[in-house]
Parts: C-alpha cells; structure tokens; sequence
C-alpha cells in the first residue's frame, strides 16, 4: 500500500501491467466473459448524423438486430457500442467525446458511412470533422452513405467476431495514446479544451497506462484545468481523491 | 438437519428465483418480438447481458451510497424471495408472512432511491423520485388486497394461504374466491413491475432512462438481476395468493410464468400515462375495486 | 378506405385486437444481406477495356471522391483518344449519387449490386479502391446502375452547322459550311467534357479544352488567345486541318465528337482581326536578339517557326517562290474548303509581328542555299511536297495527265485551266477529292454538267479520304469507283499533233499489300473497266522537289528513303541547318505547325546557347 | 372575397412610391424597395392585404457590389400569392431594421442571417448565437469566407496507401491527377 | 474550452433547475437540443440549440456545380428527402425555364407522395415511443422499409435517391414497377386499422396526446407554423392545392384538417393524410401507363451548364409543412446563393419553445414529434 505520490513526467515509461493469468480456469472465465461480451452489445442511439436513419430500420421488426443481441440505449454509461452515424459537426464532435469517454470500457466505436473516413460530402465544410480516427479510436467502419441495414448488421456481426476472438481493444489506445487524440481534439477545439472526465487518472487507475498518455498535450490540460464540479460524481480513484483530499488514500491500486 | 436444509433452501431459492428471474425476462422480450412482429433475442441472452455487464472492465461508481443502494435493491429482493414458498422449499415463508414480504419488496425501490441519489443527474432525480410515487401509488391496492387476503384466509402466513387454496382444487383458489381482489391485484402488479401505462419512471423519451440513467457496468448489471428478481417476486406472489401456489415445479412454473406474460403483454400494446394518471388512476380503480372486493368478503 | 372517426376517443380495449399477432408471421429478414435491387447503387465497377482514362467521371464528382491512378501496364494511344489512367474511388468521400455513371462518356464505369464494405481502422486503406470489373472484393455481383439511354448526361449529338446544299454549292468556290453562329458554338461547346484528350492527340498540342471553354463562357477572345499559344494558322487549321482532335475526342466514342475544329473556327471569325493582331503580339520579346533565320517556303511550318522566332525577338526572313505565302495550304486546297482571305489573315497576323516575307524569291535561283548559310544564323528547309507523283502507267507521261497538285495550284494561281468535260482522277487520299471536285466546279461553269470518275486502289472502308469528303463528293456528282488499279491510260485514235486521251482501264484490285506489309497490289484481270475521260489527274501522293538545295548541299546531307534525315528536333546533320513541314513529316497541315514550333523551339535553344558562347 | 384583396393589393402597390413590381407568374410577385421603406411595405402588405405568413428572409451577399439582399417572401392565405421584396443594404456595417413586431416568424431568420452573414437586426428579440455557438470564425455565409482554406488549416485528410497503390507505383505509375487537382474542384472556381 | 451548454445557462433560483434534452437524449428527434428551466415537473422556460448537425450546405451549394449540387439536397432532411430534392430542381427548373415533360412530372408526384408516406409512418413510430409505445415504431419502420424497397427499385438508393434532375427524372420505371407500388399501397392500406388499434384509438395514447401543444389558428399563424401542424388547428391549406406545383392541380385529394390543434389533432392529421397520399399514389399508378413520353427534357452537359442569372422561389408541401427553396444565380456555373426554408425551422425552435412553457416534462418529446421537427432542417 503505497501512496501514490506524483504525476508522472511526461514521456516517462511507466510498466504497464500484464494481465498475466495462468489459472486455467480464470482463462475459461475470460473466454466465458469475451463471449458474453460478444453477445450483448449495448448501442448507443446518438444520432450523430444522416447515417441515424439506417438504425431505426436495423433495431426494428424487418432486420431486428436484438436477434444478434444488439439493442439501443440511451445512456453513454449503459452503451458498449458508439455508433457514429455520418458526419459529426465540431459541435457534435465534443459531445460525442465526452459521450465516449463516458462509457464503460470495453467500448467500441464504429464509424458509418463515408463522412467518418475522410469527410464524405462534406469534405469541404467548415462544420464538419473529417477523420473520426483523429479525435477517438474507431473499432470499425461500415461503407456507403449510407450503408443499409443489412451493412450495418454485417459490420456489427464483424464487430462481434473481433470481440469474440478478443482483438476489438481499441479504446485501450485511447488510454495508451491519449495525448495524441487529445492533442487533436485540441486542435480542433483550442488548447483550453478539456472534458469532465479524467481519463488520465483512470487510465493509471485501470493499469492503461501507456507511453503515450502523457504528453505535452496532457501538460497543457494540467495547465487549463478549472475546478469542474462534475469531479464530485467521478470515479472512486484514490489518486483523484488524494489530490483533492491531501489526505492518504486507501486506494485499491498500488503503484505500478 | 433442520438448520442445514434450511440453509440449502435459503442457498436454492434465490438461485432458483434468478433463473427463472432470466428466463421471464426472455419471455418478456419474445413476448414483445412476437408483437413486433420479429423474431426477438436467443435464448440465453438475459444471462449474456448480466455477465456482459459485470465484465466491463471499467466501472463509473459514484460513491460508495451509490454502490450499498445496488446492493440493497438486489439484496431486498433475495430477502424476499426466501420469504416466498416455492413446491419444496418453504425457506422463511413460515416465519415471515405477508406482511415481513411486503416489507421486503419496498427496500429494493429504496435502495434504487440511495444509489440514484448519489449520480446527481436531474434524470436520475426525476426518475427515483417517480419511482417512489408509483410506489405509494401501487402500495394502496396492493395493500387492501394483502388485507383482503389475510381477511379472507384469515393467515398472513404464506405456506398456509396456498394450503388453503389447494384444498379443494380451483374451486378454492383466491381467484375464483376472490375476483375482484384478483383484479386489483394484477393491476397493482403492472404497475409494481413499471409496465406500461404504468411505466413512469423509465421513461426513455422524457428522462432518459430515468433511475437508470448512471448505472453502468455492474450497477447496471445489478439492476439486471434485481429485474429477474423482481418479476419472479411479482409473479410468483400473486400465484401464491390468487392461483393456489405450486402443487409441483410443473405447475408452479406455468402459472408463474402465465401470470408475468399478462402484464408484459399488455405492456407492449399501451402507451404510458403520465405520473398524476398514473397515480389518479391506480388510486381510484385498483383501489375501488379492491375495496368492492374485500366489502364482498365481509358481507 | 377507411378512415378514422376524430371524435372516436378509442378505447382501452382497441388495442388489445392486437394480440392477434401473436399468430402472425415475424417479418424479419434473414440476417444474410438481400440482393439489391437493379438498379442498386452499389459499389463501383469499371470495365477497364471500356474505360479511357478520360477523367470525366473526376470532374463531376461532387465530393472530390476519385483519383486517377496511372497504371504503367495498360495501352496508351492518345491518336485514339486512350490514356492509362483508371479512376480510383475513395470510398472516405463517395456518396454513390452515380453522376460519374451518368457522365462516363464511354460507359466503362457502374455501380453493382455490392453494397456491403466494412474494415477495421487499421484496414482503411481499403476504403481507397481502383474498381475493375470483378468489384470491391472480387466477388462477382450483377450490374446495378449501369449507363442507360435514358440515365445517358453525355450530349452525344453535334450541333447541326449549316452548310450550302450540293446543287447551291458545285457551281461556284464558296465556302461550303457556314460556320457555327455564336450561339451554336456555345451550345456545341458546352457539350465537352474537358477531359484533354484531344490536348494529347494534336500534334502540336492546341489546348482544346481551355479555348471551347472559353466559347463556351462567350469569351471568343480568350479562345483566340488559347489557341494563338499554341497555333498561328488558327484560321486555316479552324477549317481544314485533320482534326486529330475529333478521331481521339472522348464524346465521340459513343456519339459524334465535340466539332473542335469548327470551334477554333467561330472563335477567330468571331473576333475582329486587329484584335487578334493584338492578342497574337501579346507576349512578344521586347528586346532583339540580333540573331537572323532565314526560312524556305512561307508554308505553315515555316511560318509558324517564324511566328516563335520572332516572339523570341529574332529577325526572321521568309523566302517564298510563289507570289503569296501559304504554301499548300493556299495552292493545294480549293477555295470552298479554305477561303484565300482567311489564309491573308493568318499570314497578315504572323507578318504583322515583323516576320519579313520575300515573295517570288525561289531558293537555288534566287538566292543559293550557300548564300543563306552565309547571311544567316540558321537557315530552315520547308519547302513542302510540291511534285505530284506519277502512277508510271503506260501513256502517264502526256501532256492530257495532269499532276493534282500541280491543276490545283494553277486554279489557286487562277492561271486558265482548260478542263474537258470528262475526267478521270486516279486516287483515294484528300487531295483527290480536292481535285475533282474542283474540277468538278470547274465544269460545271463551264458545261453546266459534271462529269468526273474518281478511281482508287482502296475499297471504301480503308480510303484515305475523309469520309465527310467522299460524302460531299458523291453529293456534287461525282463518281467514286473503289478497288480499281490503274493499268493503262487509253488515247483516242490520232487525229491531232497531241494525243486526245480516251480514259483509263483499270483492274479489280483484290489486295494492296502483302504478306510483309510492302506495297505490291493483286489485281482481278477479269474485271477489267474502262472509265472514260478526257482528262486524267494523278493524285496519289507527292514529292518534295529538293533540286533547289544545290548537288553540293544534298551531298552533304543525310538522306533517308528520299527524305532529309532529320532528328526529332527538326535538326539535319548540319549545324546551321534545320527541316520542317510537310517534306519531314508528309501532308498535314497541323503536323506542319507542331513543326514548326518544334523548331523553333531547337533554333531559339541553339541561338541561346551560341549567344552563351559568344 | 379574395378579388377584393387582390385588388387592394394591386392599389397598395400602385400608391407605394420607389418601388418596382414585377409579376413574375399569378402568385409570384416580385418587389423591389428601398430599405427604408421595407418595413412600411411589409406592414401595409400584412395588415391592408393579409400577407400574414412570412415564408423566409433569405440573404444574399453581393461581395462585389458591396451589399446584402435581403429578400422577404410573404405569402397571403387568402389570395394565395407569393410576395418577394427584395431590399439591398450596404454591405458594411451591415445593420437592417428588425421586422420581428411585423411577423414573428423573422426573429429565427434574422438570427440566423445575423450568425451566417453577420447583418446585425435592430429590434429583433434575439441576437445571440444559435447554430453556430461553438465556432470563432467569420460569419461563414459571407462570400469572402473560404471554407476550403479554413479545413485545410484545421483538418487533415487521410492519406491512403492501399497495396493496388504500391504495386503500381512499383511499375513506375501511380497518382496521376488528384481530385483537388481538377478543373472543376473548389479550388479552381472562377480562375480563368 | 468547455462545450457552452454544458454549463448552466443562468444561476436559476433555488425552486428551480436545469435540465438539458438532448442532444443525446432519445426525446428529441435527431440531434438537436433542448434546455429546460424546470420547477419541479413544469417547464418554466425552454431554449432550443440547434448546429449539432450543421454541415454549411448553403455554403457546401455555392461551391459546387448545379448538377453536383443534386447529390446535397437531399441530406438536408433525411426521413423525408424526396421534396428537398424536388423542389431544388423545381428552381432551377423555373431558372432556365426548362419544360418538364408530364411522365417526369407524374414520376415526381409518385416519388413525392411515397416519401410522405414513409416520412408519416416514420413519426408516427417516433412519436409513439416518446409516450412508450415501441410496438408502433416498430411496425411503422417495417412498413416504411416496403416504400423504401420501392426507392430502391425506382431510384437504386433506398433513402438518398437523387432521383430527380433538373428537366425531369434520372431513369423510367422499371418493368412491373407500378404493380408493386400498387400491392405495397394496398398491403399499407391494410395495416392501417392495426395502426389505429394500436395506437389511434388506444385510449391511453388519446389521452396522453390531447391537450398537449394545443396552439390556436391565431397563434398558428402567428408563429409561421405550417404543414400537418397548421391544418391540425383548422386552417385548410396545403401547398400542393393552394401554389400548386407539378400535377397536383389534376389530383383529387382532400385535405384533412382538425380543429383542436393539440397534438392529438397534430396526429390526426398525420394519419388521415397518409389515406391522402395513398389515394394520391393511386391516382399516379392509374395514370402513369396512359403518360407516354421522355422522362427527361434534353439538359446541358452538367460540366458546362450556366443557369441565367436571377432568382427563384419554390415551395413544395413537404411531409412537416411548407419546404422552399430560394436560389439564385448570377449566371454563372454554381448557384451564387441558395437558402432553404424548412418547415422546422418554425417548429421546432420558436413554436416549440413557446408550447413548452408551463407544459409537463412528460410532454415535451411527445411535443417535439407532434409537431414532427426536423433538426436538420434547422442546421442545414
């Protein structure tokens, strides 16, 4: 039990833990719970864009996509699946930022229709973001504009089979690499840009973290921070509560 | 050896309850695929959310109330499910009674309440606190039929209400004895499960989920279960009191399951009221009817 | 139909019919993706054998969606108007409206019936594909939207140019097309695609696109300027050059081509010609070079090396035989095809930058070869193909067996041409068609009536000719016989101190080449005609008369198959000394242009460096 | 009942001074009036003539000459006629009279025109940003914004470099003619 | 920087709060935003935010060729696409003064109608399930997935079709089109007393609608407020029978209309019009074979196509009330300046913000989509 005592400089490597298991039996259950990952995937209905149309026809009665054990949901705390449906305006781009990083890990985000990729029609617009893959990771992406029902299920079942096989961990990147998609979403937003939710705690916290975390980009959140009141409903990291605290934590995490 | 199988049952009944918990919610959710006209989830997928849900490998908490109040709703349920005798197990039904059982059924909506108020999101607020009306609301019919009950049978002992009714067959089940009552109890019981019209506080479309609205991960897991739970409570007590319990698992679970595809049925094909309605509603019909039925009985 | 009753509040018990779907069917669809409709707008194909490379499909994608990608292993021909470009679509940007379908002006490109594409982030790169015919995934899916007559956008109809009737036009040397009016042309214009094709296929590179957009945007001023970039005998090549253009233009594949040459046409008609005086001067050296060229034969190539020459501030001397430039384009096309004033106005433009014309100065006679090696910094040789050739048949060598080349320079000259009224004309290329419709017109002045027998070697399909020509021809009734060789030319029995010719007999011909590709004709004996004539007018090619160059200079010169050695630059084997035009390259007059720019070009380089030096 | 609109439509616009009225069809009349006098046409339009629905304000701005058009198409229910006024502002500052106390309608078109164009309404209920809250560039409707340059600096497109790509790169060919290239991309608008 | 909305718009007194809707809230439609000041249930105040899908596309339009610019229109409302497509090509139809040929007008009107059709079954659906009926949502999208499939036979796009270009349509019909259009129409028709079992007369969707949004002609008229919305408060009047355009003129239809101009009335109008269009359909089905001709009048190559220069204002009655399209050319090759007016540009900011105050939370999504706003439309 040791305190934790500073934040890293950035660029410091910092070892990241390996899920090491040798018990068979927690393999089983791994296997068990990547299955039941697989099987139930919860998509949050955001309607980011024209894409949206397509959904409604996939979740109801003609393609029902609860046959595959996917069904829609309201809360970005509830959802595995960000469906980012076309193209997301700057404005949209944030709150679909901040949606994303308030979802539970594992997430997935799958970019529809062209706009996602590089800009689709609106290539040329000053309201649009071009490269979903720029401000958060993107599991997969779905072709057309917009791709049909039956695109979105074929995209959604390749989804499940990366699940299943255990290699969708993209938003592991998003922890790893944050300072590169913050450093973009600054770019985009201003350097004063910053969400409620700390995902750099969180990634210490949950063993994410990577070379790429922090970075001169996190520096210049550290330096923007403003005291958010949204802090109060965040997560239990003792290292959050240090910080505010003063007090010694008697977090479950040890220092790695 | 009374301890030991008294132990066993208090291990099996809430086990028992949570699968046949699963597979209500299946039939909830192929009762509206079959309405929608598709083909609805497999088989297993209620089991695939939970253990989905409790192995999201980050988990938003928002404090510690937040956690003990999931706990309590899950927990008020697994107490009452030892409260209610199944073929085989009597578990605590004896001791408890109807009364301890009603009792126990209102701590889950309270826990809901703990947690939820600890998420300071205004839906969440919003949500509880439609909750806790609905609850005030179905409370009323619900306890004039548990008095009509125990007025009638005399006992507020569970194990001995379903013995009285399976003394003579149909003829003597709280049903047929008791109609109105009957009524009123399964519109009390649409509106205890949060079905639609009486489905207030869910709400997607005005508060977003309402209750549910911070719960991710394990919190919403948790709220999982407790649903299994809730509908095996629901469904199994008003077979206890108005269909003369299980003479065997066979029949137990037909009328168990029977009973929970009424109001999931009618959950698919009404819209919700709104949260005075709902409460207007409840209170006058269920109410009046229970009343009629218990000055039926008394005279 | 019914209709619902406003004040039927309903009731609870409504809905409840609806547990009759309890009973019903699901209507769920297999998770399996359905065929498509189709007309489906899927993804991409291209039949890459279709496709030209054109990058019109490029153009009118409204999302910046497509590349062309060179690929080094397909055919180019820009004569035939194919490139080795393919389009390659980023599906990051398509949005399927499948304009590019609707616009391909070969319909190579359509969409299939394929519409499911998904890949992981570190797969993008599919999302960039080069469609071929086998699809995104070389799974084979039918055609969804593919082009169709009505889906068509190509305008492949030309816009109709009036021309004179053949009953208005055989009498007489007027022009025979009008020419588009300003409205037609845009109208013509706006039907091109940009796609450059005829760019690649003109020997001298006119910028085509750029000029018909430019009429297009009623701004005949700026096409002149185009096309004065790239072509100084903008009015002659407006009306009788070969039109390489048109043969590659990408509409044409399907429909007519763009009348590109029309085009050039109505915009230097419609542009008063001080103007285009003004815009030919328009980047004009401002300094002199003090370096002097002198050029033979004021033809096109060898104006148009003056034209560069001058603009790059040297002093350029022309020497010309005859009594006005042109060359063959003047003396070698009849007046209803190339009026002579436009040909004073392209030359008035070119003279009007200073280039110095000495008329009726022939070389060898004049003025020797070794005097201009003396006077001048570099001399040009394009003295064209001014000796008609002959067929070599027996009786060819009499008075009555005209040379083409040689009638058509007299009736330029306007020197008195006696033509009978019959006559037989040998040969299938441009320049027999020339001829007898000249005499054609001729005749009828003379006789009232027409009466000329063209014979060639070709049959219809392979003649050298354009068809619009030999369409024309037979319009104004003449007589056009195919596949007949030459054999003998028949006199009538001898009554006067000439031999009065009777006409010519002629064999079937059964092939012209053989095995090896050399000309050796097969004739049919058995069909044997006589056509009768009075007169017979070779016209079956041409010869430069290089006797000028003095035995010593053509000594010294490299020679090859009869024609100057030249390099690719237009250079001989002697500094000084460089070659152009129709005796290099053969008759065309758009050819001889791009020489002479060509070398210009070498001579500008040369004179440079030489100043370096100096 | 909708002849005798018509026809005090027809005098209205007779009595009006300085403007011109075009008819274009039966129920699409076109006027031209000066600024100052729009609001007064609108008014009377409304209340003598019963154009009560405004159907848009559109803005157009003529960079060259300096001005904005503003174009206001009423539309009467009852004599079923479309009515464009087409008015012309100067360009800077940009300031116009509010018609929202006409037809409410106008508050939403002159806040937007107030965001895309920057044409500030005196008089209208809200002037505060709408679509556009989050964006710190000039008013991007007008036409000296170039949108194209303003996604170049702040977005990057992808780069693709599938294998087909370097194969044929490999054999000497590869990108002959990108899209941004081509006569008819953005880039190229009015370049000759 | 913070996105502005996530902090509180005012420090609202103590009895009150805030609560935003949207825009990731499955009350709203789309994408967009609502901000309530709430005391306890009531809503004292409501803001709309809108530009969570603005793209620019006035500006997107200026800088693409008229042809190029078919591709766009469309995606400006994407549950109902067909009238924006429609009545773009209408101006610039009215701007070149292009004869359209009657097949292509008749094929319009066809195209027309069926989008309303699956537009009205598409609202109905999601204005059910803001009350918390999902069965209806899920038939109607079933069922609009039929009128899809018939877009995609026709157009080979099921929701973008850019179908129609200026001068005409873009292809003829399939072979066999029309029996499929007829047996779709009638199979829908069919459906219909499931719909209204379900969901017209169920009583607790009756009671739940009524008096909700109720708004008066007055203030109907006021507000701007058109379409399905402004017939519900009793004034009947319809674009396509009052400016008509294309062949409405020959069409018999009635024009429902209700009187109490709450959402109930909204509804009602909704689905008495979708009998209309129905009709409508019918009438095309009936006369499409008897109309021979081109479907096209002959159009410049799209890559040198200047329109004369002036301007044009089209309307058309989309499926939420009065589209129009004002676009202008200078001459030139891209339309110098194009402004769409969206019905929802009325609904769903000021009429909506206006019925909100003093309404219940409950009825604000159920507001929202009986008034049928259209986020996008707003955005642009």
């Amino acid at each position: 039990m040791t305190e934790v005592t500073k934040t890293p400089a950035a660029g410091d490597a910092l070892p990241v833990k390996t899920g090491k298991r040798t018990n068979p039996l927690a393999n089983v259950f791994d296997e068990l719970v990547r299955f039941a990952q697989s099987r139930s995937l919860f998509m949050l209905h955001y309607c980011t864009g024209c894409g949206a149309i397509e959904l409604p026809p996939a979740m109801t009665s003609r393609f029902d996509m609860e046959r595959l054990g996917i069904q829609p949901m309201v809360s970005p705390r509830q959802a595995d699946i960000l469906l980012v449906t076309g193209y997301v305006s700057v404005k949209t781009l944030k709150r679909v930022i901040l949606t994303y990083e308030q979802m539970n890990s594992p997430k997935y985000v799958i970019g529809i229709c062209s706009c996602t990729v590089n800009g689709g029609m609106y290539w040329q617009s000053y309201a649009t973001a071009k490269k979903l893959n720029d401000y958060m990771p993107v599991d997969i992406y779905i072709a057309g504009c917009m791709p049909r029902p039956e695109a979105v299920i074929a995209g959604l079942r390749g989804l499940i089979e990366d699940i299943r096989r255990g290699t969708a961990d993209t938003w592991k990147d998003y922890y790893r690499r944050y300072d590169h998609y913050l450093g973009n979403q600054q770019r985009l937003f201003g350097e004063d840009w910053q969400t409620p939710t700390d995902v750099i705690a969180e990634a210490r916290h949950y063993g994410l973290f990577g070379p790429g975390t922090l970075g001169e980009r996190t520096a210049l959140l550290e330096r923007h921070q403003k005291p958010l009141e949204a802090l109060e409903m965040k997560l239990d990291i003792p290292e959050l509560m240090a910080r505010r605290s003063g007090l010694g934590s008697k977090g479950r995490t040890e220092v790695k | 050896m009374d301890a030991l199988r008294l132990m066993l049952e208090l291990f099996l009944m809430p086990l028992v309850a949570f699968v046949i918990g699963l597979a209500m919610v299946l039939l909830m959710r192929r009762i509206g695929a079959r309405l929608q006209r598709r083909v609805g989830p497999p088989l297993l997928q209620p089991l695939w959310d939970i253990i989905k849900l409790h192995g999201k490998e980050t988990q938003t908490s928002h404090g510690l109330i937040h956690e003990i109040g999931i706990v309590m709703a899950i927990g008020g349920f697994v107490a009452a499910v030892t409260l209610i005798p199944v073929p085989g197990m009597n578990g605590l039904a004896e001791q408890g009674g109807l009364i301890a059982l009603i009792y126990m059924m209102m701590i889950p909506s309270l826990g809901l309440a703990l947690g939820v108020g600890q998420c300071a999101n205004p839906n969440g607020s919003i949500g509880i606190s439609r909750a806790l009306t609905a609850m005030l609301a179905y409370d009323i019919p619900m306890v004039i039929v548990v008095f009509g009950i125990a007025f009638f049978f005399g006992s507020t002992n569970l194990v001995q209400i379903v013995e009285a009714q399976q003394a003579g067959g149909i003829a003597t089940w709280g049903l047929v004895e008791m109609p109105l009552l009957a009524i009123a109890g399964l519109f009390a019981m649409q509106a205890m499960l949060g079905k639609q019209p009486f489905e207030i506080y869910i709400a997607p479309a005005e508060i977003a989920t309402g209750p549910m609205v911070e719960m991710g991960g394990k919190f919403l897991g948790g709220l999982f279960i407790m649903q299994c739970f809730q509908l095996y409570t629901a469904g199994a007590l008003y077979t206890l009191l108005f269909l003369g319990g299980g003479e065997n698992w066979l029949t137990f679970l037909i009328k168990v399951f029977g009973v929970v595809a009424i109001p999931m049925t009618i959950a698919f094909l009404f819209p919700r009221y709104r949260t005075e309605d709902v409460v207007r509603l409840v209170w006058k019909w269920p109410a009046m009817i229970g009343l009629l039925g218990i000055a039926f009985l008394m005279y | 139909m019914r209709d619902i009753d406003y004040k039927d509040k309903g009731g609870v018990l409504n809905p409840l019919k609806n547990l009759s779907f309890f009973g019903r069917k699901a209507v769920t669809v297999p998770l399996e993706p359905r065929p498509a409709s189709a007309n489906y707008r899927g993804f991409h194909l291209n039949d890459w054998e279709t496709c030209i490379g054109c990058s019109t499909c490029q153009k009118v994608c409204d999302n910046a969606a497509i590349t062309m990608v060179r690929i080094p292993d397909l055919p180019e021909d820009p004569v035939q108007g194919i490139r080795n470009l393919r389009p390659a679509i980023d599906y990051g940007r398509c949005c399927w409206c499948a304009l590019c379908v609707d616009l391909c002006p070969t319909g190579s490109i359509s969409l299939s019936r394929e519409y499911v594409h998904t890949c992981l982030d570190s797969e993008l790169d599919s999302y960039f594909v080069l469609p071929d015919a086998k699809g995104i995934h070389g799974t084979p899916y039918p055609k969804g939207w593919a082009k169709s007559e009505d889906a068509d956008l190509v305008a492949l109809e030309r816009e109709r140019m009036e021309e004179l009737e053949p009953a208005e036009r055989i009498g007489h040397f007027q022009e025979i097309v009008a020419g588009y009016d300003s409205n037609q042309a845009i109208i013509e214009a706006s039907r091109c695609v940009q796609c450059g094709m005829c760019f690649d296929a003109c020997p001298t590179h006119m910028n085509a696109p750029e000029y018909i957009r430019a009429i297009w945007k009623g701004d005949p001023e700026q096409a002149v300027r185009e096309i004065y970039r790239t072509n100084p005998f903008a009015h002659t090549c407006g009306r009788v050059c070969t039109h390489r253009c048109e043969d590659a233009c990408s509409v044409g594949h399907r429909g007519t081509p763009i009348a590109i040459r029309w085009l050039k046409r109505y915009a230097m008609d419609a542009v008063d010609h001080e103007r285009v005086k003004a815009i030919a001067a328009e980047g004009k050296a401002r300094f002199l070079s003090g370096k002097r060229v002198a050029v033979v034969g004021a033809g096109p190539a060898g104006l148009t090396a003056a034209f560069d020459l001058v603009k790059q501030g040297h002093e350029v001397t022309v020497l010309e035989a005859q009594a006005k430039a042109g060359g063959m384009v003047r003396y070698g096309i009849p007046d209803y095809r190339m009026p002579p004033d436009r040909i004073d106005r392209d030359v008035d433009v070119i003279t009007s930058l200073g280039v110095k014309i000495q008329y009726q100065t022939r070389v060898g006679k004049d003025v020797t070869m070794a005097e201009l090696e003396r006077d001048y910094d570099a001399v040009i040789l394009t003295i064209g193909l001014w000796m008609g050739r002959s067929t070599r048949i027996p009786g060819s060598d009499s008075p009555r067996v005209k040379r083409a080349v040689t009638l058509l320079r007299d009736v330029a000259d306007q020197v008195k041409v006696s033509i009978p009224a019959s006559v037989v004309v040998i040969g299938g290329g441009n320049v027999a068609m020339d001829v007898a419709r000249t005499v054609a017109r001729l005749q009828k002045q003379t006789f009232g009536a027409v009466k000329v027998t063209v014979t060639a070697l070709e049959d219809l399909e392979h003649f050298l000719a354009d068809p619009q020509e030999i369409k024309e021809a037979r319009e104004e009734g003449i007589e056009i016989l195919d596949a007949r060789g030459p054999q003998e030319i028949l006199f009538k029995p001898r009554k006067y101190e000439v031999d009065k010719v009777h006409g010519l007999r002629t064999w079937r011909v059964l092939s012209i080449f053989d095995d090896q590709g050399r000309f050796a004709p097969r004739y049919d004996e058995a069909d044997e005609q006589i056509h009768e004539g009075e007169m017979v007018i070779e016209a079956i090619g041409q010869a430069a008369e290089v006797d000028l160059l003095g035995e010593d200079l053509t000594e010294r010169l490299e020679w090859m198959r009869g024609r100057l050695k030249v390099d690719g630059q237009g250079r001989t084997n002697l500094p000084w000394l460089w070659a152009a035009g129709d005796m290099v390259r053969g008759p065309d007059v758009v050819s001889a242009v791009a020489d002479g720019h060509r070398v210009a070009a070498s001579i500008n380089t040369y004179l440079s460096i030489q100043e370096d030096a100096a | 009942m909708s002849k005798d609109l018509s026809t005090w439509l027809d005098t209205l616009l007779n009595e009006l001074q300085g403007i011109e009225v075009r008819r274009r069809s039966s129920r699409r009349i076109r006027v031209d009036v000066q600024p100052d006098a729009l609001p007064a046409l609108l008014e009377l339009l409304r209340g003598r003539a019963s154009y009560v629905h405004l159907s848009a304000i559109s803005c157009v701005d003529w960079i060259d000459e300096g001005e904005f058009e503003l174009v206001y198409h009423v539309w009467s229910y009852e004599i079923g006629s479309l009515v464009s006024a087409h008015t012309r502002i100067a360009r800077d500052p940009g300031v116009y009279i509010s018609v929202y106390d006409i037809y409410t309608p106008a508050a939403f078109f002159e806040r937007d025109i107030h965001e895309m164009f920057g044409v500030f309404f005196e008089g209208s209920p809200d002037m505060s940003r709408f679509i556009l809250t989050e964006w710190d560039g000039p008013p991007p409707m007008r036409k000296d914004f170039d949108s194209e340059a303003w996604v170049n600096a702040h977005f990057d497109f992808q780069d693709y470099q599938p294998d087909w790509l370097q194969e044929i790169e490999a054999k000497g060919g590869g990108v002959a003619v990108r899209p941004d290239e081509q006569r008819f991309s953005r880039r190229d608008l009015d370049a000759s | 920087m913070r996105p502005e909305n996530y902090e509180a718009q005012r420090q609202p007194p103590s009895h009150e709060y805030e609560l935003n809707i949207g825009p990731n809230h499955p009350g709203i439609e789309g994408n967009y935003a609502f901000k309530l000041r709430l005391h306890g249930d009531t809503v004292l105040e409501g803001k709309a935010d809108a530009g969570y899908l603005h793209r620019g596309f006035e500006k997107l339009m200026e800088g693409r060729l008229w042809i190029q610019n078919l591709a766009i229109t469309p995606r400006i409302c994407v549950p109902d696409p067909v009238p924006m497509e429609v009545s773009y090509v209408l101006a610039v139809e009215e701007l070149c003064g292009l004869e359209v040929p009657e097949r292509a007008q008749w094929l319009r009107v066809l195209q027309l109608e069926l989008s309303r059709i699956a537009a009205h079954l598409f609202t109905f659906g999601g204005h059910a399930a803001t009350t918390g009926m999902y069965s209806t949502m899920f038939w109607g999208m079933a069922d609009r997935d039929l009128v899809l499939d018939l877009f995609e036979e026709l157009t080979g796009g099921r929701v973008y079709h850019i179908y129609n270009i200026p001068g005409g349509v873009r292809r003829d019909i399939p072979d066999g089109f029309l029996d499929r259009v007829k047996r779709t129409l009638d199979y829908l028709e069919s459906r219909l007393p499931d719909y209204d079992n379900l969901l017209f007369t169920n009583q607790v969707f009756v009671q739940r609608a009524k008096g909700v949004g109720t708004m008066s002609r007055e203030q109907a008229l006021e507000w701007g407020v058109t379409g399905p919305n402004l017939r519900a408060t009793g004034l009947k009047f319809d674009v396509r029978r009052d400016d008509p355009y294309l062949v409405y003129e020959d069409l018999e239809f009635e024009i429902p209309s209700e009187e109490a101009g709450d959402a109930w009335a909204r509804t009602l109008v909704r689905r008495k019009e979708l009998v209309e269009s129905i009709r409508i359909a019918r009438q095309v089905v009936a006369a499409l074979p008897k109309i021979r001709g081109t479907i096209r009048c002959p159009i410049p190559n799209p890559l040198a196509w200047s329109v004369p220069a002036g301007s044009a204002y089209t309307r058309v009655e989309s499926s939420k009330g009065e589209l129009a399209w004002y676009v202008v050319s200078n001459g030139g090759e891209r339309p110098y300046r194009t402004h769409v007016r969206g019905p929802s540009q009325m609904h769903a900011v000021q009429v909506l913000e206006k019925l909100s105050v003093g309404a219940r939370l409950e009825d604000i999504a159920q507001t929202m989509f009986s008034l049928d706003a259209c986020p996008p439309e707003v955005d642009r």
